[in-house]
């Protein structure tokens, strides 16, 4: 069903639901004065907004109904009833939620009621990194940073660095207005879930901007490879809801799923069969594969290939390639011929956790679905929602840190996301200046000089463009309800701040981003009831595929910490369906969600194979300290059952030094122990890569808490 | 209720969606440890075979609104109880907490409050107001989302018309990404929901134990 | 978090709590004359107001409400200005506060009670039915006292639903 | 008017039962005082009782009065059950079980309370005995008292007191 | 097989039995005052449990149940003791139950107190228990009877208003003549208790009859309680819960815990109140006996209930059964196959070791078995619920455990009182019958 009624209800664009300020002492109840023309008792209100919690910008509605809170007015406490946000869904028309929310979508209630949240602007009062601050007055702050910005801004703006998220939209586009009026360099990102490998590798074969839109709904054959669509990747909602169409959507048709994956991910635990990769070795997997369909001439369209990747191809020897894959040539053989006999085949391939020869994979899986002549198609690749704004850029975030004197932060924490050894921590507690701007002291904001909070993505307006939709797609989220706090939204404060300096900005707001791009039989009033602009994909045309160009060859050597003797373990951190690249730790209901794998709650923990976990001596529950050559860290141990031998993968979320009351202290952040080694083609991290020991500690296995223990369905006293 | 096998993907995107309606106290680590968090609905996972060959099965288990459930008749005090619309309905307040239910629960769905639930300001704002806050020893699990159930039937009743087909749609049903649950009236045959559970890939969780539940599974053959 | 302090629930608590319902009548007759404002509710009666003029929620809504003084200033704006509770509310308005009317009427959230007006008003049970003929009194008081007999009794007379989640969940 | 006979053993108070009989006094007349039990050979001093029939009849009433409070209970709040039945027979067995075997305790109290006649407090008055005595009391008319004493006598009594009414 | 015992004459069987009642040691004192702690702090944690919420007991999902039904099962199991031994005993006339009697109604009084109250203390929201009881209130709302918790709460008010007359019919007459020796306040509450008892042959006549009725009434009940207990388990279809030999097991049980609570108590009465002359080791022996049977007897229902099990390999049952016997909780299991069988089947089986003593060791060992056996069938089943993904485990918290103990300390206290007020050895029934002497 849709939810048609919303329409009945939706906000005026302008008008917030004003809160009430009827007051009575706490103990005694109030009575609902609100009347008509506010928030109605037991009524409720279902305002669009866009979703913040991750790239993916899926479009939401929110549920508003009154509520009571606690404040204090001139040293006496108050009840004081207004307009709170109870629920969140997706929007039934947005085309990528399609009405449906992940766990941690309907999760970001909790961040914007979290009592951890920063009140007010704040003035740093001890040293860098010890969270010691005290409140201040706005203008106070604006005028304080506006002057040691200006003094920067005229010495040398270039040593001015803004950090980012990886999204695109009218707060970005304000984001880099500002900076180029400051003449500073463009914003960058350090988040983990930037996927630039993805965009490089299709701005590289296909010329798009973007990651490719993969019409899983309309495949039959599908081969993953290394992404884990279903969980932690790109659009999770998107693409778990074209699963769904794909498995059983189609009377009588069912999508048939392998995914070659290093992990028995949540989308490899989907699949109908799952192939074990060796991490790393998704080139070598992807260019037999490609071989092999070559071979069973099952390749649709041979000459869509550069000459040279056709060439490198050919000469490739599958028995060897299979061996590094750690697969059988004869499975392989086998999923080659289902996949090139299948009526609507397609590769969807992606990093979740990125190697350096990522790029290659990826551009590998495109020319396999070129080969498949699936590009364009239906149940085949489709160009991507073409960023509108330029994305932040990703690389080398730890050196242009280093290189620059005055950090702003919005909801990026380079000491989380960045590994020990590339020294964010040295370099945040040396630099001139650091701003942050995130509602949340996390553990970078702790070195800020300054935090202007902004507000909750659900207090504020923007336009956001969906890292991936069919055809184009903008979210637009306006206010509804009043702020819970004295925070300010980041556009106006970048505007004070400016104004301050004496440059001239004029924030981005969403009418204006979303004006231009207007169709004409549709008016910002209506976009901004529906809360987007959505318009259907240009149909895919005929024969016109895209040009397919070569990626330069990536190297292979995934190995970063060659002395296997040392260090025998492959670590492979990863993104979650819950704590994403790790923003989503602060929130009690993600910290309680089982994890899909472990069951794991309030503690993330490292997933071992059982072979090498009876080897070591550990099981479940036990502690156990990881060691890279750079950094070790400790945290509970998951024997898990299909975990592919030598490799261990940790969720990324835990060890936050700051986050809040339910994220500070908790668990391990498996980033820190990483190789500070780069994908040579973006600068993105490499997640994968990095060799590590693993060693049982003595201590009592405790603090490991597990929702179900038990993870065989059959008692181990089977028979007899 | 009918949830397909095949498409559910585990994402747990149900259990986020039946805290945030549910009122749902919140779990520390401590509690959680001593097995008090609450997940109405939960998302079984369990591994068959051996790696390589290993396999995963997700499985979200709710309260399967028994026809015949055994919870009911050990109550002392009809504190739960099957209603007319084939709903098992947890009375709170009538509840004493003798928890002989969550024994008797073959699907081990029943939870018990053994404290007055706490929620740190301002979180409280995110309470649903059409769900009650349980107070310390009582017994409590899914409700069907009754609050969404009652609200559609009334809003039916004061237009006039019957609740259409799939108007109804609990917090878990509406949030699944995949479109796994589908729920609708089981005693309506033409119901997308009866059609479903006829279909032949319709199994019943312990269905061995007769306890005619209401959730239907349907199996991930291929 | 959860780990709360363990003074501030607990068996006294809801032994006050129970103390409390005792107490509930006398005390909320009590609240009639400490509230902000005497309302004279047989004097707006006389003059030929209806219940829901006010209280609009009552007919088709779960809360009958309160109205807000805006709503008292649509008339006393002109009206009566000079009387003296009449000037207490024109003292709210110009101050734009709304006034701390204290409650009458309500469940403990321990009866875990989900009651709605609009379905009762519907069912034509007239206000006067729980709330008592309040074209003869002033300030409102609880007049009734609302135990689980109470409603049953009349969902008894009038078969309307006996299933507890009815009203409870 | 009341006499009092003492005797060392049961022999001889059985004895003095049968002299007592013989000379028509009824078991009604004649109450027997020990700190023990005694058991006289059959028909000596036959004390009927209805002990057994009134406590199955009380047991049986009382399962009667526990079916119709269960049936009653039930049928008075009819909860919405959903198809099951508000009165299950087979399910409630027990409590009709249980409550039968109350009114069988309680009217076996009752029983005891009256057959033994500490319900029903008579004026007579009470021997005081000591350890070791059987004490024969008889109740008879003025005119019949020297009949009972010698009837006592004759078996051998230890001493025969004439016993006043305590006021 | 005993010697014939002596005949202790009257007067000197009534001061040895009244000794305890006159006489007050200093132990006694400090016994008392060591007891009343234990059992106010007992008290308190309750209080706190009420206070904080049950949430203070180390109870959790799946295992809702946890020591307070244990500790439920276990008392009510006792108290089987007294009534159900006293009353075969009188039923068969074996006359050496004579002095065994009292000591043994009185714990199974005292145990069912203690038994009644565990189900009102591991309620979630114990201050609403009388929701349990039928009365009409103004919702006419009224117990669901269908409940076995409902069985249970009748069964047991049934079996303790049995068992108190029964306890209390025979005090009678001892009351009575304790009436005449006694002065101050303790004369005022013998008379009254008394009933004006005057020692008439009607009464003794209707004493003896309800005596024999409530004998048989009362093991009728005794049994169905105990069977109703074991109901509220095997009501439950929760794997090895759900199994037709639980009535009688739990019966079987309840007695041989019962015996061992006699003896031990007996065999503590004979050493501390100096009742060596009545408490000889002829009853000793008899018990003991039976406490063999019983053993035998339990093993039997142990082996019937597991073997049952293992064979019909149903895999739900089977974890359960495998973490029994061979898993988490194979400790206990042995401990407690030792405790019940093989303890009592050396010391007592073979003659040459069977004495007071070793009697004595016996029942400890029976008793602690029992609890054990209690905590082996609860536990396990429910940490092991049908849905492997909802298995857990159980640990008891300092709460639970307190409360454990001191309803230990509360028995204890209870009969010490109940000791300075009556004979703990039937005086009139002790009576010396030279001819009626087996």
């Amino acid at each position: 069903m849709e939810r048609r009624s919303f329409f009945k209800i939706l906000s005026s664009v302008s008008a917030g639901v004003a809160a009430s300020s009827c007051s009575n002492k706490t103990d005694t109840l109030i009575p609902l004065l609100v009347s008509n023309t506010e928030i109605v008792p037991g009524e409720e209100q279902w305002h669009p907004s866009v979703c913040s919690e991750c790239s993916a910008g899926c479009g939401v509605i929110v549920r508003v109904m009154e509520g009571e809170r606690t404040v204090e007015r001139q040293g006496h406490k108050f009840r004081e009833r207004i307009a709170a946000i109870k629920k969140i869904e997706g929007n039934p028309l947005d085309p990528v939620s399609g009405g449906r929310l992940c766990a941690r979508g309907q999760s970001a209630v909790q961040s914007l009621y979290h009592p951890d949240r920063v009140t007010a602007p704040m003035r740093r009062k001890g040293t860098r990194g010890t969270a010691e601050f005290v409140p201040v007055s706005w203008d106070e702050a604006i005028d304080a940073v506006s002057r040691s910005l200006n003094i920067q801004q005229s010495a040398d703006p270039g040593k001015i660095l803004f950090l980012t998220r990886p999204e695109s939209g009218s707060r970005s586009a304000t984001i880099q207005n500002f900076l180029s009026a400051l003449n500073a360099p463009p914003p960058l990102t350090c988040s983990l879930a930037s996927f630039a490998v993805e965009r490089k590798a299709s701005e590289v074969v296909f010329g798009w901007r973007g990651v490719p839109v993969y019409n899983l709904a309309r495949a039959r054959y599908v081969l993953g490879v290394g992404a884990d669509f279903l969980g932690g990747w790109v659009s999770p909602v998107y693409y778990a809801r074209q699963f769904g169409e794909f498995r059983r959507g189609r009377p009588g048709v069912r999508g048939r799923f392998i995914q070659a994956e290093s992990r028995m991910s949540l989308t490899a635990a989907s699949a109908d069969e799952w192939l074990p990769l060796l991490p790393g070795s998704e080139p070598e997997f992807l260019t037999a594969v490609t071989r092999l369909l070559l071979d069973a001439r099952l390749a649709r369209d041979p000459e869509q290939l550069p000459p040279a990747v056709l060439n490198s191809i050919k000469s490739a020897d599958v028995a060897s390639l299979a061996r590094i894959c750690g697969l059988n040539v004869n499975r392989l053989e086998r999923i080659t011929r289902d996949l090139g006999e299948s009526d609507a085949p397609l590769v969807i391939s992606g990093a979740s956790s990125p190697n350096t020869n990522s790029l290659h994979a990826v551009a590998a899986a495109h020319y396999l679905n070129a080969l498949l002549g699936n590009i364009g198609r239906p149940g085949g690749i489709l160009a991507p929602n073409q960023d509108l704004s330029p994305l932040p850029l990703v690389g080398s975030v730890s050196e242009k840190l280093k290189a620059s004197n005055f950090l702003l932060l919005d909801y990026q924490n380079p000491v989380y996301s960045l590994p020990a050894a590339a020294g964010a921590r040295e370099t945040l507690s040396q630099l001139e200046m650091i701003v942050s701007f995130s509602p949340f002291i996390d553990d970078s904001s702790a070195y800020a000089d300054w935090i202007l909070p902004d507000h909750h993505a659900l207090e504020t307006a923007q336009a956001v463009v969906p890292a991936v939709a069919p055809g184009s797609a903008i979210t637009v989220g306006l206010p509804f309800i009043r702020p819970l706090y004295d925070t300010r939204a980041l556009d106006q404060t970048l505007v004070a701040i400016a104004h301050k300096m004496g440059k001239s900005l004029e924030p981005v707001t969403p009418e204006r981003y979303v004006k231009s791009l207007l169709p004409p039989d549709q008016t910002w009033d209506q976009v901004a009831c529906r809360g987007g602009l959505w318009q259907e994909a240009p149909k895919p045309v005929g024969n016109e595929v895209p040009r397919v160009a070569e990626a330069q060859a990536a190297h292979s050597e995934i190995a970063v910490s060659p002395d296997l003797a040392r260090f025998p373990f492959y670590f492979q951190p990863y993104l979650s369906l819950q704590f994403h690249d790790g923003s989503g730790a602060n929130l009690p209901w993600m910290q309680e969600l089982p994890d899909p794998v472990s069951s794991a709650m309030w503690n993330i923990p490292v997933e071992i194979d059982p072979q090498s976990a009876a080897r070591l001596d550990i099981r479940t529950g036990d502690w156990v300290r990881v060691q890279s050559p750079y950094s070790s860290f400790e945290a509970p141990a998951y024997v898990y059952p299909a975990a592919i031998p030598g490799v261990v993968s940790m969720a990324i979320g835990d060890g936050h030094q700051h986050y809040g009351r339910y994220a500070s202290g908790r668990g391990a952040n498996p980033i820190e122990i990483l190789a500070p080694v780069l994908e040579p083609s973006t600068g993105t991290l490499a997640l994968g890569g990095t060799r590590v020991q693993i060693a049982r500690l003595d201590r009592a296995p405790a603090g490991f808490v597990q929702f179900s223990p038990r993870d065989r369905e059959q008692g181990p006293w089977g028979y007899r | 209720m009918a949830i397909d096998l095949d498409r559910c993907t585990g994402c747990q995107a149900c259990v986020a969606a039946c805290h945030a309606e549910n009122n749902l106290p919140l779990s520390d680590p401590e509690s959680a440890a001593k097995g008090r968090a609450f997940h109405w609905i939960r998302v079984d996972r369990y591994y068959e075979g051996e790696f390589p060959s290993i396999r995963v099965k997700h499985m979200p288990v709710l309260c399967q609104q028994c026809d015949e459930a055994p919870c009911e008749p050990v109550c002392p005090v009809y504190a739960t109880y099957r209603n007319d619309e084939g709903l098992n309905v947890q009375v709170y307040n009538r509840c004493v907490g003798t928890r002989y239910c969550a024994n008797n629960c073959p699907y081990s769905v029943r939870f018990f409050n053994w404290f007055d639930p706490v929620w740190p300001e301002p979180l409280p704002l995110q309470h649903n107001p059409d769900v009650s806050i349980r107070m310390t020893g009582v017994m409590e699990k899914c409700t069907f989302c009754i609050q969404r159930i009652q609200r559609a039937e009334r809003d039916a009743a004061s237009e006039h018309r019957q609740v259409a087909d799939g108007e109804i749609q609990p917090a878990c049903v509406q949030s699944c990404p995949a479109e796994a649950m589908t729920f609708g009236d089981l005693n309506d045959p033409e119901s997308k929901v009866s059609r479903l559970a006829a279909s032949g890939r319709a199994t019943r969780l312990l269905e061995e134990l007769g306890t005619k539940s209401k959730v239907f599974y349907l199996e991930r053959s291929e | 978090m959860l780990r709360t302090d363990p003074w501030s629930e607990g068996l006294p608590k809801r032994c006050a709590r129970i103390t409390a319902l005792f107490l509930l009548h006398a005390a909320l007759s009590l609240a009639a004359v400490n509230q902000p404002v005497q309302f004279p509710h047989n004097t707006h009666m006389k003059l030929g107001l209806a219940c829901v003029d006010c209280h609009t929620g009552a007919d088709i809504r779960a809360a009958a409400g309160i109205p807000s003084v805006t709503k008292c200033m649509l008339c006393h704006a002109k009206l009566a200005t000079n009387k003296p509770e009449v000037k207490k509310v024109i003292q709210y308005a110009q101050k734009g506060e709304e006034i701390p009317w204290r409650r009458v009427y309500g469940f403990s959230s321990d009866a875990h009670v989900k009651f709605r007006h609009a379905p009762h008003f519907e069912a034509n049970i007239s206000c006067a039915t729980c709330h008592g003929e309040m074209s003869q009194e002033t300030v409102a008081v609880r007049s009734i006292d609302f135990t689980m007999g109470t409603c049953l009794t009349c969902h008894r007379q009038r078969k309307a639903s006996q299933d507890c989640a009815a009203c409870h969940y | 008017m009341y006499l009092r006979g003492d005797f060392e053993n049961d022999h001889s108070a059985a004895h003095a039962l049968r002299q007592l009989r013989a000379v028509g006094f009824t078991p009604a007349d004649i109450d027997v005082f020990s700190d023990e039990p005694i058991e006289f050979p059959k028909g000596v001093l036959p004390r009927p009782s209805r002990m057994s029939l009134t406590v199955v009849t009380g047991a049986v009433s009382f399962m009667l009065l526990a079916v119709g409070f269960v049936y009653y209970t039930q049928h008075n709040y009819p909860l919405v059950t959903g198809g099951m039945p508000l009165f299950s027979f087979w399910a409630t067995g027990v409590i009709f079980y249980e409550l039968t075997m109350l009114g069988a305790i309680l009217t076996t109290l009752v029983c005891f309370l009256w057959e033994s006649g500490l319900l029903r407090r008579s004026r007579r008055p009470v021997p005081i005995i000591e350890p070791g005595i059987i004490c024969i009391r008889i109740g008879c008319l003025p005119d019949q008292a020297d009949e009972a004493r010698r009837a006592l006598e004759r078996a051998g009594a230890r001493n025969i007191a004439r016993m006043e009414v305590a006021e | 097989m005993a010697a014939v015992p002596e005949v202790i004459p009257y007067p000197e069987v009534r001061r040895d039995l009244w000794r305890p009642l006159e006489r007050t040691g200093r132990s006694y004192s400090i016994w008392v005052i060591i007891l009343l702690a234990i059992a106010l702090w007992g008290l308190s944690c309750w209080g706190y449990q009420l206070y904080r919420g049950i949430g203070v007991a180390g109870i959790r999902r799946p295992v809702f149940w946890g020591f307070y039904l244990v500790d439920f099962v276990f008392w009510i199991g006792i108290s089987h003791a007294g009534t159900l031994i006293s009353a075969i005993l009188r039923l068969t006339d074996a006359n050496w139950r004579k002095p065994v009697t009292r000591a043994a109604e009185a714990i199974t009084v005292f145990a069912l107190m203690i038994g009644g109250l565990f189900p009102i203390i591991h309620l979630g929201r114990a201050w609403v228990f009388y929701w349990l009881i039928p009365y009409p209130n103004s919702r006419l709302l009224w117990p669901n009877f269908r409940s076995p918790l409902l069985w249970d709460l009748t069964a047991i008010t049934t079996y303790l208003t049995g068992s108190t007359i029964y306890l209390f019919l025979p005090l009678i007459p001892d009351v009575a003549q304790l009436a005449e020796h006694a002065s101050g306040w303790r004369r005022a509450l013998y008379r009254k208790l008394s009933l004006g008892w005057t020692g008439s042959d009607r009464e003794w006549h209707a004493l003896e009859r309800a005596m024999k009725l409530m004998a048989a009434i009362i093991l009728a009940v005794a049994i169905s309680v105990h069977t109703v207990v074991a109901w509220d388990f095997s009501m439950a279809i929760a794997p090895m819960w759900h199994s037709t030999i639980f009535g009688p097991y739990f019966v079987v049980g309840a007695i041989f815990s019962g015996i061992a609570a006699l003896l031990l108590v007996m065999s503590i009465i004979r050493k501390t109140l100096h009742f060596e002359r009545y408490l000889t080791p002829h009853h000793f022996n008899n018990l003991a006996k039976l406490l063999l049977l019983m053993s035998l007897l339990w093993l039997y229902f142990t082996v019937a209930e597991n073997l049952t099990v293992w064979y019909g390999n149903e895999p739900k049952e089977m974890a359960v059964f495998g973490d029994r016997i061979r898993g988490h909780f194979a400790p206990y299991f042995w401990i407690m196959v030792v405790c019940n069988f093989v303890v009592p089947f050396v010391l007592l089986g073979i003659r040459r070791l069977r004495n007071i003593r070793t009697a004595t060791i016996a029942s400890i060992t029976v008793l602690v078995g029992m609890w054990l056996e209690r905590y082996i069938i609860i536990v396990p089943t429910l940490s092991m619920p049908r849905l492997a993904a909802a298995w857990g485990s159980y640990s008891p918290s300092w709460v639970e455990i307190s409360i454990t103990g001191a309803t230990f300390a509360v028995m204890a206290l209870l009969y010490l009182l109940f000791s300075k007020l009556f004979p703990l050895v039937s005086v009139w029934e002790f009576e010396p019958h030279p001819a009626e002497q087996d």
